[in-house]
């Protein structure tokens, strides 16, 4: 929307959502549906970056604030909501829940806004306007297939159990992991299920048949949590690596909580909370004064990477003078070599994700969000090779 | 009485003005809102057809919207990709894919309608409640047509070369007035309802309607009448489709990308509800109350953070969230509308319609047929004995 | 034949009933039913005899109608509109149209009859159902049959049957005669004048005259919800008016002349 | 065999709590002629207090009180939806209780947050073997519980007075009333039993394997819909009946996934609705539900 | 046009439902023109037998042929179609007004189909107005004029018998079939719809099939009489004959009726 764009009286060309004193970032959430906890863990760690930034003079002598506007995971929600902030916004910090992303593809293009949802999908890449922040599913599932390799001794010829929600960030993760048990040699049991299905009972009789040497999930807690308290009571004691939201604080509180803690692993495109870093002690230190009693989990660091990533865009741009949606994106594409908490970004090439290394983490109740690191990312060869899937 | 009419009259033609003037002053968030209304319109009078006025209860009006959705995107949409995310399509002009995507909607219903005809009640309900699961299942599964879960984008509609989107004449202007894609559909949409109102008033108070009436209150009576009941049940689910269809092809333009998570359930019992709010066989009424049903939600997540003890949505305040504030008002709204006009709007329409002249009407409602309920026909007062 | 003063078993008291807002369909009624008799209602389609029935069982709110004004008493104690406190009472009414429950046994409706009536022994349902075995055969003979799948005269019959499981104090019939053939119509009467000796008092609405002047003690005539006429079954039967209105007495007297004249219809042509 | 064996067992085990679920729809329907919507929020509301009161009370205790809760929410919900309604037909009410379940469930989602909550169950993650089988305690005793429920209710139905008396004004409301059928106390006691079943059904959907009650735990109550239907709806028999269908049907469907082949993606999730429509052709009454009896 | 009277020939017809015959091998002719009575106790069979000749019940044997045209095994709306209506013991009315069910008698006379109604061709508004001309002037003569734009939900029994009346003929059958018209009405009020009924017959040269329990009413009307008693014909004739039949006496009209 070049029409819109002003020059400010600093020289910098300035687009939608940019004033001569604020940049204003939208942001559309789920605070009152299904993933209103997550929602919420991430608003705040940006509304936290807001505050912090502001403190310091902001970005670009202007102030920054984020329009936060719930859907409530409803589609049609979304999308009214994105018309009513996208002609004020200068980027989109958070778009939660796949289906409405990708709804919004074409009006994203649309627009030029550049947007970051937190879905981690590979199918959202190879577009200039959506940065997705961090390894992607599939990503994380060839190197959870490679930590089975070393940490369970699997051979050729094993068979893995994948439990994977119907859908984008299940199947997405199935195509990792399919990939790289064809590099391994394994075979894997697929058991495609619904977010409605909580009781895996089925699912794990037909595992343990199957003779499964481990076990991935991409579901979500309530379904790992079902997983693992089965396979132990059935006596299928393997690992089981899930993708990252299948695991939350509040499962070390119940029942499956000892089997979570001997057979479960997560793999994860950022550190635990609990790891012992002096950005994420700041984090967790400054998180928990402001919020107290909140719980830090997930959400919170990657609503604080992507706000890192944000600033990090209008930083550049502001260099470059020019806080137009274009000038924004073009900032953002030229980072090659961004750090956040120790996730390496690299946001030059659409097409790719920006991380390939992935953190292996392991529940623990004592650890600040019920998390600790078993092993810190690295690269993993196979993961180079792996022809991403288009959307 | 003629000022009467007169005046009633001069609102409508306001209310008309109104809406073809609203695009030069709403917003793009009005106009979102109000084309999914729109569409919302469509699927209800479709759905008041069915359930109102033939007495089938239908869960499953979500899928018929998605077929009109889907329909119009592989109909219009051509061939692209490679491999898993290919994408099939037949690239037709959108006119000729709008049309073909109401008439597959309706064969859709077609299909389904023998089912449905062996079934009554809440059986048929909850046989037509399998339809939004099959149908999230074709639409997760059959990629090459619908995209899978990310759903495929629109083409937009276009008439003799004038698109209904950003595009074809880019940067059109009226007194001023940016004329994108939403704007234009905003006529179009305008449109689509006007012809949907027109052929469904039609259609109820005139033989067919009445036919289907019969159908309701006893299907013996209606074949005893010369009412080939088999056809007209399936007639009643083609046409009520035909209207989803159309609601459908509406919510794709609207939406400029399909995507299954829309047509679930939870759309389903909404349109239920809107038939119901707006007063069972009103087609007046079951517009009114989608205009309400699918505005109030949105209205009330944009507005609620103005509420007082309501924290805007992200900040850190204890209270409800906006989202959360409009979820309770929604909830309460459904409530204290049904119980203050138990017959709808169209019956609290009829309350406040000042009677007409001498004959004096039994004020009297109108026994409405009970769809959700065990049988199909309320006893009404006097010497009906259940038959 | 007229008896010395009774005590009331029911007292309507200036009785007003509007359904919705706008049809006022009892306009001022009084009536005493004198205990241990049967009282005839009688009046032309739409005068307000049903009405009358609900108003007194209670049940004028499942038709959306409600007592504008004035009281219902039973034993001089008045009744709320509540129909479970009217049978409590011992009012039980035969409803207008049978009503049966159509999904249950025949058995089952009889079971149904007495479920207003508090516990009782085995006993007493046991004989209560004899009885009503005894008096109308035909449920005896379709025990396990649905009810919705009766003749519509087997439906009254267990309807009747059904009002009887309760042991009324106060039987209210709405036109137990409809669809009966003519000698299960001579029954009814009959059975109706049997309940009636056996202590219960009888509200009968009727569209068959002649039967309900030949059982009742006393009648009264409704029209336009106001009562037009009262009196002794005998002192109605042999009026004027009631003969000519409601006796079918025209019959006898004059053929058309004195009816309406029939109109005007042509055969369709098109 | 042993395989089979474990399916089977699942899929009785969750039918035969899902049949607690579509009992309570049944009753309500069956006494009202309304589709409770808002059950599932019942069966939220019920769980929650069980977990937020097991910690005082102790489990036994704490259930007793869930299902009161869960059954005076119930009750006020009939309230609700009777009240000002008389005569308004039961859509009305049906439309009622999916605006009334949006304020119960936003609240109890608040209340919940993202947590799983313990309902302090005795079983946990125990397991019993019998030959080769597993089987976690929490799910025999599921069994068990739910099977001696609906059978108390069953009994009811058919042979105590309120049974004959719901059936009764299911048939006919004004002949029902007629009887001296008290059509709301009626009504009430159906909805709080309904009430009271949705509780302890919620017990067993936060036991183990579940990790406990979260906010979406009564978005299970969905899948009783069909179980309800399959059985027919007038039956608690059939209630039964359609649950264990239904439970056999997913488990089998999940169990043999691989079996199935290409038709088996995703089909554990359908195959409950492919029963239900496939048996309703047959049976457009369900399993055991009674056909109308109309005639003209 | 109003269809012509034919012949209708019941031969034989049997119907069972679980462990009831409710028919047996029932025969009888209604004449054209003719007003033929069908009495019997309650539960004889009468309505079934309604039943099976507009197409709702099919006979397990036995035939039915109208105007010399097979007719058993018939759907309803075909029995319709070729010109034989009915009303029903217990009223079955659509709910709406007077004239919506009026209508809704013509509809085999109708043609507009879902499209034309919808867009309001000419050819459906001109035939929906000339259709409800006649249903109005039907109206008139069952004295229904003030009702005519009524709902049918708040009528007094009486009217809305002959509201059922009125639709039935709206079809402008051939054989009209009336299964108890007169139940709930009062003496003067039967008599009224007697003489109504003699006029119909009268004007439009049509068949009645009339089953009516007002022996009055049967006498003063029928042509012939056909007696069912437990499913079976239990005599057939003049009513004069009938009346006199003892079969009939002690089945149906009673022992007194006898002396
Ligand atoms: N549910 C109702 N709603 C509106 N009006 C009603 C209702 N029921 C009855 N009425 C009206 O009230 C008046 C009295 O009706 P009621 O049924 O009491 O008459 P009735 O004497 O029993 O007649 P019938 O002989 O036909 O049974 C009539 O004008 C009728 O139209
Ligand atoms: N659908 C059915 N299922 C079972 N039994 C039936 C069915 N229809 C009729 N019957 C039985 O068949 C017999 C004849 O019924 P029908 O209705 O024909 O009697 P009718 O002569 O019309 O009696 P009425 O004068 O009482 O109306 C009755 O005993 C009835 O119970
Ligand atoms: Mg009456
Ligand atoms: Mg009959």
């Amino acid at each position: 929307d070049t029409s819109s764009d002003r020059v400010g009286q600093d020289g910098v060309k300035m687009g939608p959502g940019v004033t001569g004193t604020t940049i204003t970032l939208g942001a559309l959430t789920d605070l009152s549906g299904v993933y209103a906890s997550l929602g919420k863990s991430i608003v705040n760690a940006q509304q936290l970056w807001v505050e912090q930034t502001n403190k310091v003079g902001g970005i670009c002598g202007r102030k920054v604030e984020i329009k936060v506007k719930d859907h409530g995971y409803d589609v049609q929600k979304g999308v009214a909501a994105f018309a009513e902030i996208e002609p004020d916004s200068a980027m989109l910090t958070q778009v939660i829940g796949s289906p409405v992303v990708a709804a919004l593809k074409q009006e994203i293009d649309g627009k030029k806004i550049l947007t970051l949802p937190l879905g981690w999908s590979s199918t959202l890449l190879g577009q200039n306007y959506i940065q997705v922040v961090g390894p992607t599913y599939d990503i994380d599932m060839i190197n959870a297939v490679d930590f089975l390799t070393r940490k369970a001794g699997l051979a050729a010829g094993d068979r893995i159990g994948h439990v994977y929600f119907e859908g984008e960030y299940g199947e997405n993760a199935l195509a990792g992991a399919e990939y790289a048990a064809k590099q391994h040699g394994y075979s894997i049991v697929g058991q495609k299920i619904k977010a409605t299905d909580t009781d895996l009972g089925a699912q794990v009789t037909a595992l343990k048949q199957a003779g499964v040497k481990a076990i991935l999930v991409s579901a979500g807690p309530k379904q790992s949590a079902s997983l693992v308290g089965l396979a132990a009571a059935q006596g299928l004691t393997v690992p089981v690596v899930g993708s990252a939201p299948t695991f939350a604080p509040q499962l070390l509180d119940s029942a499956a909580a000892p089997a979570l803690e001997k057979m479960f692993y997560l793999v994860s495109g950022y550190p635990a909370p609990s790891v012992d870093t002096p950005r994420m002690r700041q984090l967790v230190q400054d998180y928990q004064a402001k919020y107290p009693g909140a719980p830090v989990d997930s959400g919170v660091v990657s609503g604080w990477v992507a706000a890192q990533v944000a600033a990090e865009a209008l930083s550049n741009a502001c260099t470059a003078k020019d806080l137009t949606r274009e000038g924004i994106v073009a900032a953002h594409r030229s980072q090659k070599a961004l750090n956040v908490l120790d996730v390496p970004l690299d946001f030059t090439d659409a097409a790719k994700p920006s991380a390939y290394g992935s953190f292996i983490l392991k529940p623990a109740k004592s650890a600040t969000g019920g998390l600790a690191v078993a092993e810190a990312a690295h690269e993993v060869a196979a993961t180079r090779g792996y022809p991403l899937p288009k959307g | 009485m003629s000022e009467l009419i007169t005046g009633r009259r001069a609102a409508a033609a306001a209310g008309v003005l109104v809406l073809l003037a609203l695009p030069f002053y709403a917003d793009g968030f009005w106009l979102q809102s109000g084309l999914f209304a729109m569409a919302a319109v469509l699927g209800a009078i479709g759905l008041g057809l069915l359930t109102g006025t033939a007495g089938q209860l239908s869960l499953g009006h979500s899928f018929f919207l998605a077929v009109g959705a889907y329909g119009y995107v592989w109909f219009s949409g051509g061939a692209s990709g490679s491999g898993p995310s290919r994408l099939t399509g037949l690239g037709l002009p959108p006119l000729l894919a709008l049309v073909l995507a109401i008439a597959l909607a309706g064969a859709a219903g077609a299909v389904f309608s023998p089912i449905a005809g062996r079934l009554r009640g809440m059986y048929l309900g909850v046989a037509t409640l399998a339809l939004v699961f099959l149908g999230q299942h074709v639409m997760l599964n059959s990629r090459s047509v619908t995209g899978g879960f990310n759903g495929r984008p629109v083409e937009p509609m276009a008439l003799f070369g004038f698109s209904f989107s950003d595009a074809s004449p880019r940067g059109l202007a009226v007194l001023g007035v940016p004329f994108g894609g939403l704007e234009r559909l905003w006529y179009l949409g305008l449109a689509l309802v006007a012809l949907g109102l027109f052929t469904a008033r039609n259609l109820q108070q005139g033989r067919p309607g009445r036919a289907l009436a019969a159908l309701r209150d006893s299907g013996t009576a209606a074949a005893v009448m010369g009412v080939p009941v088999a056809r007209y049940r399936c007639a009643a689910f083609t046409v009520s489709c035909l209207y989803a269809g159309a609601g459908g092809a509406l919510t794709a333009l609207a939406f400029k990308r399909v995507v299954p998570d829309h047509f679930g359930l939870a759309l389903s019992i909404d349109f239920l509800a809107m038939i119901v709010i707006g007063g069972l066989g009103s087609v007046g009424g079951a517009a009114a109350a989608a205009v309400l049903v699918s505005l109030l939600p949105q209205v009330l997540t944009v507005y609620a953070d103005r509420l007082p003890l309501i924290a805007p949505a992200g900040s850190d305040a204890f209270g409800a969230t906006p989202g959360e504030a409009a979820r309770y008002l929604y909830g309460a709204a459904v409530v204290l509308i049904l119980t203050l006009a138990p017959d709808g709007l169209a019956g609290l329409a009829r309350r406040y319609r000042p009677r007409r002249a001498p004959a004096a009407a039994p004020a009297a409602p109108v026994p409405v047929p009970v769809t959700v309920s065990r049988t199909a026909t309320r006893p009404s007062p006097g010497k009906e004995p259940t038959p | 034949m007229s008896p010395p003063e009774r005590s009331s078993a029911l007292t309507v008291e200036n009785l007003h009933v509007a359904y919705g807002r706008a049809v006022r369909a009892l306009r001022g009624v009084s009536l005493d039913l004198p205990a241990g008799r049967i009282t005839a209602v009688l009046g032309a389609n739409g005068a307000g005899k049903s009405t009358l029935l609900r108003a007194v069982s209670g049940t004028l709110g499942l038709h959306r109608g409600a007592i504008t004004a004035g009281t219902v008493a039973v034993d001089g104690r008045p009744l709320a509109e509540d129909a479970a406190l009217a049978v409590r009472a011992g009012v039980v009414q035969v409803p207008e149209g049978r009503r049966v429950f159509a999904d249950l046994t025949v058995e089952e409706n009889l079971r149904a009859g007495e479920l207003g009536r508090g516990r009782r022994g085995a006993a007493t349902r046991r004989e209560a159902r004899e009885r009503v075995f005894a008096l109308l055969p035909v449920l005896a003979e379709r025990r396990r049959q649905r009810a919705g799948l009766m003749s519509g005269g087997e439906q009254q019959m267990l309807a009747i049957g059904r009002a009887l499981m309760a042991d009324p104090r106060v039987l209210l019939l709405d036109e137990p005669s409809l669809g009966l053939a003519p000698r299960m119509v001579r029954q009814i009467g009959a059975i109706v004048q049997e309940i009636n000796r056996q202590g219960t008092s009888v509200l009968l609405v009727e569209q068959n005259t002649a039967m309900a002047l030949a059982v009742a003690h006393r009648a009264l005539v409704l029209e336009n919800g106001l009562v037009r006429l009262e009196g002794t079954a005998a002192e109605l039967a042999a009026g004027d008016e009631v003969r000519r209105l409601y006796l079918g007495a025209a019959e006898e007297d004059g053929p058309a002349a004195a009816r309406p004249p029939v109109r005007e219809l042509r055969r369709w042509t098109a | 065999m042993t395989r089979l064996a474990e399916t089977l067992l699942d899929g009785i085990a969750l039918g035969s709590v899902y049949a607690l679920v579509a009992l309570g729809f049944t009753v309500v329907f069956k006494a009202s002629g309304v589709m409770n919507f808002a059950h599932g929020s019942v069966l939220l509301l019920g769980g929650w207090v069980v977990a937020a009161t097991h910690g005082a009370v102790g489990f036994p205790f704490a259930v007793l009180l869930g299902a009161a809760a869960a059954a005076a929410a119930s009750g006020l919900l009939h309230l609700l939806t009777a009240r000002g309604l008389r005569g308004a037909g039961a859509h009305v009410a049906t439309i009622l209780t999916i605006g009334a379940d949006l304020v119960l469930l936003t609240a109890l989602a608040r209340a919940i947050g993202a947590d799983y909550l313990a309902t302090g169950d005795p079983w946990g993650p125990a397991v019993v073997r019998i030959g080769g089988v597993h089987a976690a305690e929490a799910r025999l005793a599921g069994i068990a519980v739910s099977v001696a429920l609906i059978g108390a209710v069953f009994a009811a139905f058919r042979w105590t007075r309120w049974g004959l008396a719901m059936r009764a004004a299911s048939a006919d409301e004004e002949a029902a009333a007629l009887m001296g059928v008290r059509l709301g106390r009626m009504r009430l006691t159906a909805w709080c039993a309904a009430g009271a079943l949705a509780a302890v059904a919620a017990v067993f959907l936060a036991a183990f394997p579940a990790p406990g009650l979260d906010r979406s735990t009564g978005q299970l109550a969905l899948a009783a819909f069909p179980a309800a239907i399959l059985g027919g709806l007038d039956s608690a028999a059939g209630a039964l009946a359609g649950s264990l269908a239904i439970g056999l049907a997913g488990a089998l469907a999940a169990g043999y996934q691989d079996a199935l082949g290409a038709f088996g993606e995703g089909l554990p999730g359908i195959a409950p609705y492919l029963v239900m429509v496939a048996v309703l052709l047959v049976r457009p009454s369900g399993l055991l539900g009674s056909k109308e009896a109309v005639r003209v | 046009m109003t269809a012509p009277a034919a012949r209708l020939e019941v031969r034989g017809i049997t119907v069972r439902f679980a462990g009831l015959t409710a028919l047996d091998d029932v025969s009888f002719t209604v004449e054209p023109g003719t007003v033929h009575a069908l009495i019997g106790p309650n539960g004889a069979g009468k309505s079934t037998c309604f039943n099976v000749l507009s197409g709702v019940y099919r006979a397990a044997s036995g035939s039915v042929a109208y105007g010399g045209r097979e007719i058993t095994g018939m759907p309803p709306h075909a029995v319709t179609g070729l010109g034989i209506a009915r009303t029903f013991q217990n009223i079955v009315l659509t709910a709406g007004t007077v004239a919506d069910n009026l209508m809704l008698g013509r509809h085999r006379l109708t043609r507009a189909g879902f499209a034309a109604t919808a867009l309001r061709l000419p050819g459906a508004v001109r035939e929906q107005r000339r259709h409800r001309a006649r249903a109005a002037e039907i109206a008139g003569f069952l004295g229904l004029e003030a009702h005519f734009d009524q709902p049918v939900g708040a009528l007094p029994y009486g009217v809305r018998k002959r509201v059922e009346l009125a639709r039935a003929l709206c079809a402008e059958p051939g054989l009209l079939l009336l299964d108890e018209p007169v139940a709930g009405m009062n003496p003067a009020e039967r008599l009224e719809t007697a003489d109504t009924i003699a006029a119909i017959r009268a004007a439009l040269g049509i068949s009645v099939l009339l089953v009516e329990h007002d022996m009055g009413m049967v006498m003063r009307l029928a042509d012939t009489v056909t007696v069912l008693d437990f499913g079976r014909r239990i005599a057939d004739g003049t009513p004069e004959a009938v009346q006199q039949d003892p079969a009939v006496l002690r089945a149906y009209l009673g022992q007194e009726e006898a002396a």
